[in-house]
């Protein structure tokens, strides 16, 4: 991590390379997913392991698009305020959602 | 003390080319004229609204009354409360921000001024919009919170709520655009000096509301998009009867609803940090608490949307989560009028007009505030919740705190904006009567609530116990038309003929006060350096300066810089003024927005007629982005001109 | 000194409205009144939730005015007060002090929503159901043959045995409120709801939807009547048989109406009110309208309008339209139909004929 | 205005900021957080709905609908156009405009690539009987996932603005952050096709 910052740091732009890689990675975790959800179409693991298996892959592709593309990763962090926080009253919303939603009892009160 | 005056001789005043007359406001980018186009425009809805609700209490002044038929009485009480919410209170804080943050951060304007220019249209067009439906078939009538599936066609078969969906739509697009501008604005073009930790406590709470903004208008947005597409486009987001959840629509708006009254009242704190340490002549006592409580305050807003939900049997745990938070929000509330009061402590109170309103706010707020602790409690809710106690509940916080915290700004900065003093007699009258006819409309409605008024009625039993209360109510509320009209007055004679107002007529302690009144276009000639919360006080006072200002700053103040509240910068002749040109473009682009609305509301019953008015406003638009562009460019700083 | 008079002022009239409002007596719909085991158990909530209030309340208008008073500038001063900035200590304490009191109230509150919250299994069923703008009242299996016995606008219960009311709704969301025995339940479409409560005294009790429903939710009322267990019983025994046979005539506004001829005219496809009525025992099956059986019982008529006589009812099918502004019957029943299709003998006769149902109940006290 | 003030460099005194940051590039950032908060409720939407859609009669199955060959082009699609807008910065930083401009207009391309396969996606599922009004998966997805490809039309119509500005100026010293912001909510746009992906096409 430390290596990565020194080189975003300032002014010094990442080199081409480093994008490609980072698109090779993308690209990889992408066929991870689809592969995961190809074969699991014969239930080999349990839902909700391919449920969480998927979430973890998005998530580092998520991620990598943000902090490398986006290079919020050593920027300054007032962007990372900016985008950091309302992504987790996003997250915050869709979970508290779920559970709203998840059973009614309808006793008011 | 004007600077502007004083270093006129080192640097190039800009050559402004403002337009004449009307064409002037049309194209400006000046942050100052569009505060008062904000508060102007703002202020003739809130008479407006005002009107609705004098017609309303007519019509309620004695049971069994045939004043107004429901629908029209339906009609008005929702577009009053749309009116006073979206149309007046939230651009009345606007616009009071926008004339004074660039002022008190010290910079020469909004950081995105054209943007700031479309945010001012877009807001006039919605709310004109919204007043069209009057005229076309009806005005929304499905109160403020639009309940689906009552605003479903089925339901409300007329375009009153498609109105209210894309005027609604319109101002949420200004008010997401203004936000974006404040966070950049106070953010990143403070004055050198002026840390966030020596920002004025109005600015500060400008910002805290324009981040709840960001984060909770797109939840509305979407919400009436779902609507939208449910009355026009076949989806069944809240039609029961095929899968849709009505429920959802009460979460959605209340996952807004709730952070919005937090929009409406954190600036109006923020006014009230303001004026009460200028009339105590003291510092605001616990500075880093107030402005904290109000991140705080902003913050737990949003874990409490459902406590507007405790009647719909979300469970008991939901509603002792959400009771609880809410209750949570009377701690860092209290600490604000805790430290308000010991601002007040010992101090040295003039007591003006302005404080008289500041005054007034902490008075009846926590009126409001406390009614807001019981109406938290779920058992205690079930009771009170679609009763005239929550009519009572939010009157006392929005007009009792709200409202007296923007008179108490509008008195305070009122020479600032227009170089005329207000008649501080009339002044105190106009306070007197508001203060009297505000308890005497709002104070019974807690009784009648309590004897088992619902709300949104236009009509009730003689025999219910409740004539008493309404007939004090109406009285109230056509007492405080007086008042208003006072106000007027007072505004129109002082422009006109008040006394000329210094630059510094309160004895101020920030920066707007360093400035004349009104200000030089470009605000400042010279950007100021600061080094305390109080530059210009401890300019003026230098012997009372905060010497450890900024608490836990490092010491580092040299001799030259304890000297002065603030300074200017060194190289006085070096940095030309830069401002933004006047420009059509937002005019323009807003004018196609509204025409693209005016579409999409005919698109599935008139699809021709809409569809071709939705391409001229889309072209419309175009054309004003792209001088939009143009002007941007030749305007940006690096362009030669 | 200038600040003092309005201040004495205001006192004064929040004082005189105290007074109004311990002087007064309750209405019919007075939280403070509680006749329901749910309504008071809030009511005992929201006593000690109004002393702490009222406590900060004193404390901080005190502060306040006694910092207007002691700190005012005095003319000609030109004093410079200490600046003080702030002090730890005193944060802590307003902020602890506060917090200790919503805590207090938080307890509180959770221990009436518990109580509240019971639904015990032997309570009494009745599931109401909200309409564009009248209340369906449905006991399940208390009808002829096991069905659910309907009515509308009026809701027996039985006083000291908890009821359980299932709320639903046909159309929009309502409200259904009972002041005196319980705390507001929403009726929401696609979703059900329960709220319990026991009468503990019998009554007739004013009920009414607060939620904004439409047009003519100002006129969307019921009342709740609670009458000892026997006298239920008799109710539902009679409400269960259909009506008898009409017979004999009554005099509406100096017009003898002739309750078979109603019947007749009642059940006149024709004439439209079966379409939207039931009454048992006839083929008037209509399901859109509140159900008609034993109408000449009914304490108010169009969810109330209208206290119930003959000659309002009368009224009532003459004048639907400007009596219940938007009701859905005037959908059909517009004045210009009413004129050509009902001749006021005829209304006549339908009033005889809906008087002519009635089931013998001793009615408690209003309350 | 004098000559001696364009001498200066142009992050200098005229661009002074608090934080050191660009207004526009914090002003787009602030504008996605507001925008994430959108599409997090669009697609929370769709989760609230997605039970509910199963348990009724008209139910159709978002597996049944969803083709995870199209999905996956889509996808990479969208991957790929962040990859040639993160290279055409990198471009237009280093002043070669050459190299921007074709990565740019791959940008544009692959952009409109993927509203086209979004448009054969929907005329698809039209004909096989998802709609607006068809169940509550149609009108959950067709709104989620058509608010995204309006985004991306915007995004393509921004791209388009950015290249024909660096055209007509070429000199401008803000045209590396005109680039910038435009990627900046480029990468967004395909951020949220990355959540999309995985919760509506692959859960
Ligand atoms: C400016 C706007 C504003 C503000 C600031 C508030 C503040 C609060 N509101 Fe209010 N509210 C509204 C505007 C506002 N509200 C509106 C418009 C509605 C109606 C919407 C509609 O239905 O149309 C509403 C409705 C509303 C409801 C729903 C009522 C219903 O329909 O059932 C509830 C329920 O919990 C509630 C609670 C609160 C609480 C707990 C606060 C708290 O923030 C209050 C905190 C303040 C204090 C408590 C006073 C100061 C504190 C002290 C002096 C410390 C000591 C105090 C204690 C220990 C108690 N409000
Ligand atoms: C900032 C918000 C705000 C403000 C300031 C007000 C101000 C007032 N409100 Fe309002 N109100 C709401 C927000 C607000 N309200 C909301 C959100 C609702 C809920 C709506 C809903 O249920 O959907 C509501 C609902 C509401 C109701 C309940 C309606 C119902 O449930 O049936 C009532 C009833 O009395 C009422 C009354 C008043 C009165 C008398 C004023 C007075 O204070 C108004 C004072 C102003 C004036 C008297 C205007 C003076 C005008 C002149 C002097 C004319 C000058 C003319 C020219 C120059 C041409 N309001
Ligand atoms: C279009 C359907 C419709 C038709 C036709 C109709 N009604 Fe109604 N009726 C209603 C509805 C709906 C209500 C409830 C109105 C309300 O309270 O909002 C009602 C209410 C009533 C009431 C008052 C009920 C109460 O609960 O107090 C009476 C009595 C009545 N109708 C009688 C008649 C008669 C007699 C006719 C024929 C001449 C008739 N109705 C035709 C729909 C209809
Ligand atoms: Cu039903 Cu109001
Ligand atoms: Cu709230």
């Amino acid at each position: 991590m430390a290596g990565h910052s020194e080189e975003h740091s300032a002014h010094a732009h990442p080199s081409d390379r480093f994008y490609w890689i980072v698109a090779g990675v993308l690209a990889v975790v992408t066929a991870l997913e689809i592969g995961l959800f190809i074969v699991n179409e014969q239930h080999l693991i349990a839902k909700w392991l391919e449920v969480t298996l998927l979430l973890i892959l998005s998530t580092i592709k998520g991620a990598a698009v943000v902090m490398f593309f986006m290079h919020l990763k050593g920027d300054a962090g007032i962007f990372k305020f900016v985008f950091l926080v309302p992504l987790a009253f996003a997250t915050t919303l869709l979970l508290s959602f779920m559970v709203l939603f998840s059973d009614h009892v309808g006793i008011a009160g | 003390m004007a600077i502007a005056e004083r270093t006129a001789g080192t640097v190039s005043i800009p050559v402004v080319n403002v337009r004449p007359g009307w064409a002037g406001w049309l194209s400006t980018t000046d942050h100052k004229r569009i505060g008062i186009m904000y508060l102007v425009s703002a202020f003739v809805f809130f008479l407006i609204g005002g009107i609705e609700a004098l017609l309303m209490r007519i019509q309620l002044g004695v049971p069994d009354n045939t004043f107004l038929t429901p629908d029209v009485y339906n009609q008005l009480f929702t577009m009053h409360g749309t009116t006073m919410i979206f149309l007046g209170l939230m651009p009345l804080n606007v616009g009071l921000g926008n004339y004074l943050v660039p002022l008190m951060i010290g910079a020469r304007d909004m950081a995105f001024p054209r943007l700031n220019a479309l945010s001012i249209w877009l807001f006039i067009f919605g709310g004109l919009m919204l007043y069209v439906s009057f005229f076309v078939g009806g005005a929304p009538n499905v109160g403020w919170f639009a309940y689906a599936p009552l605003t479903q066609k089925q339901y409300s078969p007329t375009a009153g709520v498609d109105y209210w969906i894309i005027g609604i739509g319109l101002t949420g697009v200004a008010s997401i655009a203004g936000a974006l501008n404040f966070i950049v604005t106070i953010l990143n073009m403070r004055a050198p000096g002026m840390t966030l930790n020596r920002m004025p406590l109005f600015v500060w709470m400008q910002l805290v509301v324009a981040f709840i903004l960001i984060f909770a208008f797109p939840v509305l947005t979407v919400a009436t998009i779902q609507l939208l597409f449910d009355r026009h486009f076949g989806t069944r987001f809240f039609l029961p009867n095929l899968g849709g959840d009505v429920v959802l629509w009460q979460h959605l708006f209340w996952f807004f609803g709730h952070p919005e009254v937090y929009i409406l009242i954190l600036p109006t704190m923020g006014i009230i940090s303001e004026v009460l340490p200028t009339f105590s002549r003291k510092p605001i006592f616990g500075y880093a608490f107030v402005a904290y409580s109000g991140v705080a305050i902003g913050f737990l807003g949003f874990l409490v949307w459902a406590h507007h939900m405790f009647a719909v049997g979300l469970g008991p745990l939901a509603n002792a989560f959400f009771g609880a938070a809410s209750f949570l929000v009377a701690v860092p509330t209290g600490v604000k009028i805790f430290n308000w009061l010991a601002t007040m402590w010992q101090g040295s109170l003039n007591l003006t007009t302005a404080m008289h309103y500041a005054i007034g706010f902490i008075s009846m707020f926590i009126i409001g505030g406390i009614s807001g602790v019981t109406l938290a409690s779920p058992p205690i809710n079930v009771q009170q919740t679609d009763s005239y106690y929550v009519v009572a509940h939010m009157h006392y916080v929005l007009f009792g705190g709200a409202i007296q915290g923007i008179f108490a700004g509008i008195f305070y900065w009122f020479p600032k904006m227009t170089g005329r003093m207000l008649d501080e007699r009339l002044g105190k009258w106009q306070f007197w009567l508001m203060l009297i006819s505000f308890n005497l409309t709002f104070f019974p409605m807690h009784l009648s609530g309590n004897a088992g008024m619902p709300r949104r009625i236009y009509t009730y039993e003689a025999d219910m116990g409740w004539n008493l209360w309404n007939l004090i109510s109406t009285t109230g509320s056509l007492l405080l038309a007086v008042a208003f009209l006072l106000f007027l007055w007072n505004v129109v004679t002082s422009i006109r003929r008040g006394p000329i107002a210094p630059a510094d007529p309160w004895d101020g302690a920030t920066l707007e006060w360093a400035v004349s009144s009104p200000p030089p276009v470009y605000n400042f000639a010279v950007t100021p350096r600061v080094r305390s919360r109080r530059p210009l006080w401890d300019q003026k006072y230098p012997h009372l300066r905060e010497i450890n200002s900024g608490h836990g700053m490092s010491g580092a103040h040299n001799e030259s810089e304890k000297r002065d509240g603030f300074e200017h910068e060194t190289s006085p002749a070096m940095e030309p003024i830069h401002l933004p040109s006047p420009t059509y473009a937002p005019l323009i682009v807003s004018v196609g927005i509204m025409i693209l609305g005016f579409g999409i509301i005919y698109l599935s019953d008139f699809g021709l007629i809409a569809a071709s008015a939705m391409i001229v406003g889309l072209l419309i638009m175009a054309f004003g982005i792209l001088s939009w562009v143009r002007i941007s460019h030749v305007d940006s700083p690096h362009h030669a001109h | 000194m200038r600040i003092l008079p309005g201040t004495l002022l205001r006192a004064t009239i929040l004082i005189a409205l105290l007074v109004i409002l311990t002087a007064c007596s309750a209405g019919p719909g007075d939280t403070y009144d509680p006749y329901g085991d749910n309504a008071r158990r809030i009511y005992e909530l929201l006593i000690p939730i109004w002393w702490m209030a009222l406590g900060v309340f004193i404390v901080v208008e005190g502060l306040l005015i006694y910092a207007i008073w002691r700190f005012r500038r005095r003319p000609g001063s030109t004093a410079m007060p200490a600046q003080v900035h702030g002090n730890m200590q005193v944060e802590i304490l307003w902020t602890i002090a506060p917090a200790i009191i919503v805590l207090v109230i938080a307890v509180l509150t959770f221990r009436t929503q518990a109580e509240n919250a019971v639904m015990p299994e032997d309570a009494l069923r009745i599931k109401a159901i909200g309409h564009q703008w009248w209340f369906e009242f449905q006991y399940p299996g208390l009808g002829a043959e096991g069905k659910p016995l309907v009515t509308a606008s009026d809701m027996y219960i039985p006083v000291g045995r908890p009821v359980t009311v299932v709320l639903e709704s046909q159309d929009v969301i309502h409200n259904f409120w009972v002041p005196k025995l319980a705390g507001k339940t929403y009726m929401i479409p696609g979703k059900t709801n329960f709220l319990t409560f026991t009468a503990e005294q019998p009554g007739i009790y004013r009920a009414v939807c607060a939620e904004f429903c439409g047009e003519a939710h100002a006129l969307m009322r019921f009342r709740v009547i609670a009458v000892d267990e026997a006298e239920f019983e008799r109710w539902i025994d009679q409400k269960k048989t259909p009506p008898a046979a009409p017979v004999g005539t009554l005099t509406v506004n100096g017009l003898t109406g002739d309750a078979a001829r109603g019947q007749a005219i009642f059940l006149d496809a024709r004439k439209q009110c079966i379409a939207c009525h039931v009454v048992e025992g006839t083929n008037a099956r209509g399901l859109i309208g509140p159900n008609l059986t034993y109408y000449g019982s009914r304490q108010t008529i169009a969810a109330g309008v209208l206290p119930y006589s003959p000659e309002n009812l009368a009224r009532w099918l003459r004048e639907a339209p400007k009596l219940k502004p938007g009701n859905l019957m005037s959908r059909v029943l517009t004045p210009q139909w009413i004129r050509a299709n009902l001749s006021d003998q005829e209304i006549a006769d339908l009033v005889a004929y809906l008087d002519s149902m009635k089931v013998s109940v001793a009615l408690p006290p209003e309350r | 205005m004098s000559e001696s003030s364009m001498t200066r460099p142009p992050t200098a005194a005229a661009h002074h900021t608090s934080l050191g940051v660009d207004n526009r590039k914090l002003g787009v950032w602030t504008f996605i957080g507001s925008e994430t908060m959108f599409f997090a409720t669009l697609i929370t939407t769709y989760f609230v709905f997605a039970p509910v859609n199963r348990a009724r009669p008209d139910f159709q199955d978002p597996r049944k609908f969803l083709d995870i060959e199209l999905t996956t082009v889509l996808a990479s699609i969208l991957l790929a156009s962040s990859l040639t807008m993160v290279l055409a910065l990198s471009a237009s930083r280093r002043g070669d405009r050459r190299s921007f401009t074709t990565w740019l207009l791959a940008t544009v391309g692959l952009g409109l690539a993927f509203i086209g396969g979004q448009v054969y996606e929907f005329n698809h599922l039209y004909h096989e009987g998802l709609t607006l009004s068809s169940s509550l998966f149609g009108t959950t997805f067709f709104v989620l996932t058509g608010f995204h490809g309006a985004h991306v039309a915007v995004g393509v119509i921004w791209l388009l603005s950015v290249f024909f500005k660096v055209r007509a100026y070429p000199d401008s010293p803000e045209n590396a952050m005109d680039v910038e912001i435009a990627g900046l909510y480029w990468h967004f746009v395909d951020l949220v096709w990355v959540a999309i992906f995985v919760l509506v096409y692959l859960i």
